[in-house]
């Protein structure tokens, strides 16, 4: 039950938007043997789980009753050597979780990115996956549809999203 | 010199060569082509809150829009797809549009200007008309193009589909004039009443007809154009596009003017007018306007009606026109009983 | 004959009148369709590495560009999430400002998924109406913003321009003319029987498949989800105005298309509501609005209007992240930044609602017909360049 | 030409004697006037939308800048058409597409490059994933503008009519 107190004082308690406290004791509850780290950030609570049982907290909360995945998001962090995957995820029928946005976020190391897919738990992240595998080079083991989503076949090289992947930027602020 | 002239004069005055080039045949047809489209585009933009084709000629509101794409087709350059079936790909368009105007030469004029009489002419027109969409199913072919494959598909269900009953309501018309004579039918309507107050059943099924063989709106399935691209015309570029566009409104104007002598009256009601040639011009311009009408009527369905499936289609034709047209058969006995009691 | 040999591999690609900025693959076994894969990727303009190389301020016409005929929605999904990174509120009046723009758009949106949809099943009219009545709201969006569909109206803290003079019995009249024109188009779009017989029953979406898919919309709402964010996430003006959330349980294209028009009719009186309790007030945060010099103040009051403060040109908002959702004409948006306390973002996250919707593709089009195609794809109201970013 | 035999007749070679006829005929001053008229009051657009600008060139057909009043009909296939509207963004993928729908198309052709990202990238200038329409076709007419509106479309159809009538089209010459 520390870390619960622990991030109660760090998280910005703000009124309306942010989820209240509610929340986070839910979210501590139904995620209890994982040693989730818990906190409040912006309007969405954020939960870190360790790579390893990623799968296994996508299972709960699709038992909690987080139905659906609103978005799969990969941060390249190249100076400490990682890559964040970040999944948004809600509910739409139950009332009080829907109010919600649940980041389930875990890090995986920056040069073989390899991490199991949350197709059987979540179809809805079937599209979402397929992107971030072609634009920071994540690898989904047990995806179903291995092909390129948005870059044409021709497309060579390291996956775009990635920091190294320099674009030409205006000159003047550089 | 002048005798030259004068028996050229009558050569072409004369009714074998008048019917089948000029009235209701080449001549005529091109013109209807030009003008119906034209029609078309503005009844829709009409209806639409627009102004459709206007500054080609603005007095006159565009009439001669076609003529610019018709230009625009004779100068385009005549695509061949190498792996197309070459003969099939260039002679199907024409023999699509020959044979789709042919059947204006057993078409009368008037009491005695026809090119063509005979006891069985409607058998001839029909006959005729039916002719054309098989060339569709080569032109599909020829064109090796999936589109193109699956559109001459969709014409081979289409063409049993709607050639039959058309026959069927035409050939109830037939047993009510006891006749097959065209000409004759003209007549009898003008001592009875019209076909259309006789026998309503056939006309409708008669008209609905018209429209799914000749791919009008709610049933343009063979070029669906949000399916399958121009469905068998969609290799074909220039004039053989020309073709195959104007191919389905002939036939419109062929049926048109069948539907006119059939259920219109044909050139009955003669205005009391009298001036040199009145005799041939008063009734071809009677059959002519009604059958104007009739293709507007049809031409209009442009704006109003979504397009049908295949397999609806199919239904509506086996289902309700088929048996409809059978009961127009019996209608048409029916009024025969009432009418000599 | 061997299985594959009467599958045909249809490619209703790019170039197609009814298959937009995409590539649809169908397996087609005579007339049935067997299977369908959406090729995307056509206009995938590369939206979330490009706003890696610009300021935030320089994002919002970015953000505006993929969903091009809904775009106020989006313009307010970043804008909302760069406010909860800042940590500022905009003030009441601009919040009323941003929900009636939104609405706006909402309704030509809407117009414009309906117009698509008719010329996709074959009836011109349709298209004609739709975007004849497209025009008017366009005209009066661009009264106020304008511009006819970019309108980069919001910014973060506020709006760009106040209510032109005049504008609230212009919308009034606009307002009635829409209500006199949507029973036209029941009557002859939506009941025409042409119509009913290709809508009907075609791409049945159930109930715990849109769920288990993530659909957002008027598609999921059309297989009787109540779920809208408007309602269950209330932002802006949202929660001061009373409206209803359209359902229906059928979940056919009719359905999809019918709750469009439930939500035309919505909007509309919502907007009838803005325009009564519009409070009056700054159109800026105060914290902005004290960087403009004096001289301008009197010229901003005399054009309705605001000048850009400099201080919001290099923005740089505290480091860490926000996520935003909003009820885009299409569907939910969400929009989530990462930012590491420089004036452009570390990493930016857009999820559309047609990227959410493109699985239905697979899902819904699947042995139906050929010509069930177009029915289904224009009922999705699906905008391939949204999708693709 | 129909015909279709390409070996030499007792009269020489028949096809190379009926294409120099035909444009001895076509460069005839009448002729070749009634025949630009015809082309420049039927400029068919094929139904090829490529980006975003799609939406206005919808609303250029739609009822109230009502387009088809100089014949400006948006058709089906690449067969039936003679011009070609890149409306907005060329990325690589759809780049190849255009190329192929280009070449599809019967000779007397013209192409509009619509949209600011049309004429040298817009907005998305700087993306990995663009191509400039003036690299790959021969652009006819450019329409400034993000998107451009109704007017600045009919403006350019006006353009290239009178470009056509003129001769200096750039699909005329081939």
């Amino acid at each position: 039950m520390a870390s619960r107190s622990e991030s109660e004082s760090q998280g910005q308690e703000r009124a309306e938007a942010a989820p209240s406290g509610e929340a986070e004791a839910l979210l501590s509850k139904v995620l209890e043997g994982l040693s989730p780290e818990i906190s409040t950030v912006g309007s969405a609570v954020s939960v870190k789980v360790p790579p390893d049982c990623l799968k296994e907290a996508a299972q709960r909360l699709k038992a909690a009753g987080f139905d659906h995945v609103k978005a799969v998001t990969g941060i390249d962090r190249p100076d400490s050597g990682e890559i964040e995957l970040v999944y948004h995820v809600s509910s739409y029928l139950d009332p009080k979780l829907s109010r919600w946005i649940v980041a389930l976020r875990t890090t995986l190391p920056r040069d073989d990115p390899e991490t199991p897919s949350l197709y059987d738990v979540w179809p809805s992240v079937k599209y979402h996956e397929m992107e971030q595998r072609e634009m920071l080079g994540i690898r989904f083991s047990g995806h179903p549809d291995p092909r390129r989503l948005l870059l044409p076949e021709s497309y060579k090289g390291i996956p775009p999203l990635r920091k190294d992947f320099k674009v030409k930027v205006e000159g003047i602020n550089a | 010199m002048m005798g030259l002239l004068e028996w050229i004069l009558n050569l072409l005055l004369s009714p074998w060569l008048f019917v089948p080039l000029i009235y209701p045949g080449l001549i005529s047809a091109f013109a209807v082509l030009l003008f119906i489209i034209w029609l078309e585009r503005k009844l829709a933009a009409k209806v639409q809150l627009r102004y459709g084709p206007l500054y080609v000629l603005k007095q006159l509101g565009g009439v001669i829009q076609l003529v610019a794409d018709l230009l625009r087709y004779l100068s385009a350059e005549p695509i061949v797809p190498d792996q197309a079936d070459r003969l099939a790909f260039i002679f199907g368009p024409i023999l699509l549009f020959a044979s789709s105007y042919m059947a204006t030469v057993a078409i009368p004029i008037s009491y005695n200007f026809y090119a063509f009489r005979s006891e069985i002419s409607l058998l001839v027109v029909l006959a005729l008309t039916a002719m054309a969409p098989v060339f569709n199913l080569v032109i599909g072919w020829g064109s090796n193009n999936k589109f193109g494959l699956i559109g001459g598909l969709r014409e081979g269900f289409l063409i049993t589909a709607d050639e039959i009953p058309l026959f069927v309501s035409a050939l109830a018309m037939a047993i009510l004039y006891g006749t097959m004579d065209l000409v004759r039918m003209v007549e009898l309507q003008s001592r009875w009443l019209w076909g259309i107050v006789l026998n309503p059943l056939a006309a409708i099924t008669f008209f609905v007809l018209m429209l799914l063989s000749t791919s009008r709106f709610p049933f343009e399935i063979v070029e669906a154009e949000s399916e399958i691209v121009m469905g068998p015309f969609t290799e074909y570029s220039g004039i053989l596009y020309g073709l195959t566009m104007g191919a389905s409104y002939v036939k419109l104007y062929v049926l048109s003017l069948l539907f006119a002598i059939l259920f219109l009256g044909g050139w009955e009601p003669l205005p009391p007018l009298e001036f040199p040639g009145s005799w041939l011009i008063l009734p071809a311009a009677v059959l002519f306007l009604k059958a104007l009408v009739m293709m507007g009527l049809s031409v209009f369905m442009r704006s109003v009606y979504p397009r049908y499936r295949i397999d609806q289609a199919l239904r509506l034709a086996w289902h309700y026109l088929f048996p409809a047209s059978i009961l127009s058969v019996f209608l048409s006995f029916v009024v025969l009983m009432g009418w000599f009691i | 004959m061997s299985e594959e040999e009467h599958i045909l591999e249809l490619l209703i690609g790019p170039q197609h009148p009814a298959s937009g900025h995409m590539r649809l693959v169908a397996k087609v076994d005579g007339d049935v369709v067997v299977s369908l894969r959406p090729d995307i990727g056509y206009v995938h303009r590369t939206v979330e590495k490009l706003a890696e190389t610009k300021n935030y301020i320089q994002i919002i016409p970015l953000v505006e560009r993929p969903p091009l005929a809904d775009t106020a929605n989006h313009n307010l999904g970043y804008v909302l999430a760069l406010e909860r990174l800042l940590g500022i509120e905009a003030p009441p009046r601009a919040q009323w400002l941003r929900t009636l723009l939104a609405e706006m758009t909402r309704i030509h949106s809407h117009f414009y998924g309906i117009g698509i949809h008719g010329i996709m099943l074959g009836s011109s009219t349709a298209f004609m109406w739709a975007f004849w009545d497209r025009e008017i709201m366009i005209e009066l969006a661009q009264r106020l913003t304008g511009a006819r569909l970019t309108y980069s109206y919001m910014i973060p803290g506020g709006v760009r321009r106040d209510l032109p003079p005049g504008f609230e019995d212009e919308m009034e009249k606009a307002l009635r003319y829409l209500e006199r024109r949507i029973p036209d188009y029941h009557k002859i779009f939506f009941d025409n029987p042409v119509t009913k017989a290709r809508l009907e029953g075609v791409g049945v979406l159930r109930k715990e498949d849109a769920i288990r898919l993530g659909i957002v919309g008027p598609n999921l709402r059309a297989s009787g989800v109540p779920y809208d964010v408007r309602k269950v996430d209330p932002y802006c003006a949202y929660p001061e105005l009373d409206f209803n959330v359209i359902t229906r349980e059928e979940g056919d294209s009719l359905a999809r298309v019918m709750v469009r028009v439930g939500e035309i009719k919505e909007s509309i009186n919502m907007i009838r509501q803005i325009l009564k309790k519009m409070p009056d007030g700054p159109i800026l945060e105060e914290r902005y609005l004290k960087m403009i010099p004096p001289k301008w103040k009197d010229w901003m009051a005399q054009h309705r209007r605001i000048k850009l403060p400099a201080a919001l040109i290099s923005l740089r908002p505290p480091k860490g992240e926000a996520v935003a959702r909003v009820e885009a004409a299409r569907g939910e948006a969400v929009y989530y930044i990462v930012s590491d306390g420089s004036p452009k973002p570390y990493r930016f996250r857009v999820v559309s609602p047609s990227i959410r919707n493109v699985v239905l593709f697979e899902h819904l089009i699947r042995n139906c017909r050929v010509a069930d195609i177009p029915a289904i794809y224009g009922s999705l109201d699906y905008f391939p360049p949204e999708a693709d970013r | 030409m129909v015909c279709g035999m390409s070996g030499s007749m007792w009269i020489g070679d028949l096809e190379r004697t009926a294409r120099k006829a035909a444009r001895w005929l076509v460069e005839r001053t009448p002729i070749r006037s009634l025949r630009d008229w015809g082309i420049a009051f039927s400029l068919w657009p094929v139904h090829f939308t490529t980006a975003c600008c799609g939406a206005e060139f919808a609303a250029t057909s739609a009822p109230r800048f009502d387009a088809e009043r100089f014949g400006f009909l948006p058709f089906t296939g690449p067969r039936q058409c003679n011009l070609m509207v890149i409306e907005g963004t060329l990325t690589r993928k759809m780049a190849d597409a255009a190329i192929w729908v280009y070449e599809q198309m019967p000779e007397p052709k013209f192409v509009i490059a619509m949209g600011a990202c049309a004429l040298d990238g817009g907005i998305f200038w700087n993306s990995y994933n663009i191509v400039r329409p003036k690299d790959i076709l021969p652009v006819e007419v450019f329409i400034p503008g993000c998107p451009p509106r109704p007017e600045a479309v009919a403006r350019a159809v006006i353009e290239l009519q009178k470009r056509i009538r003129r001769g200096e089209a750039i699909g005329l010459k081939v």
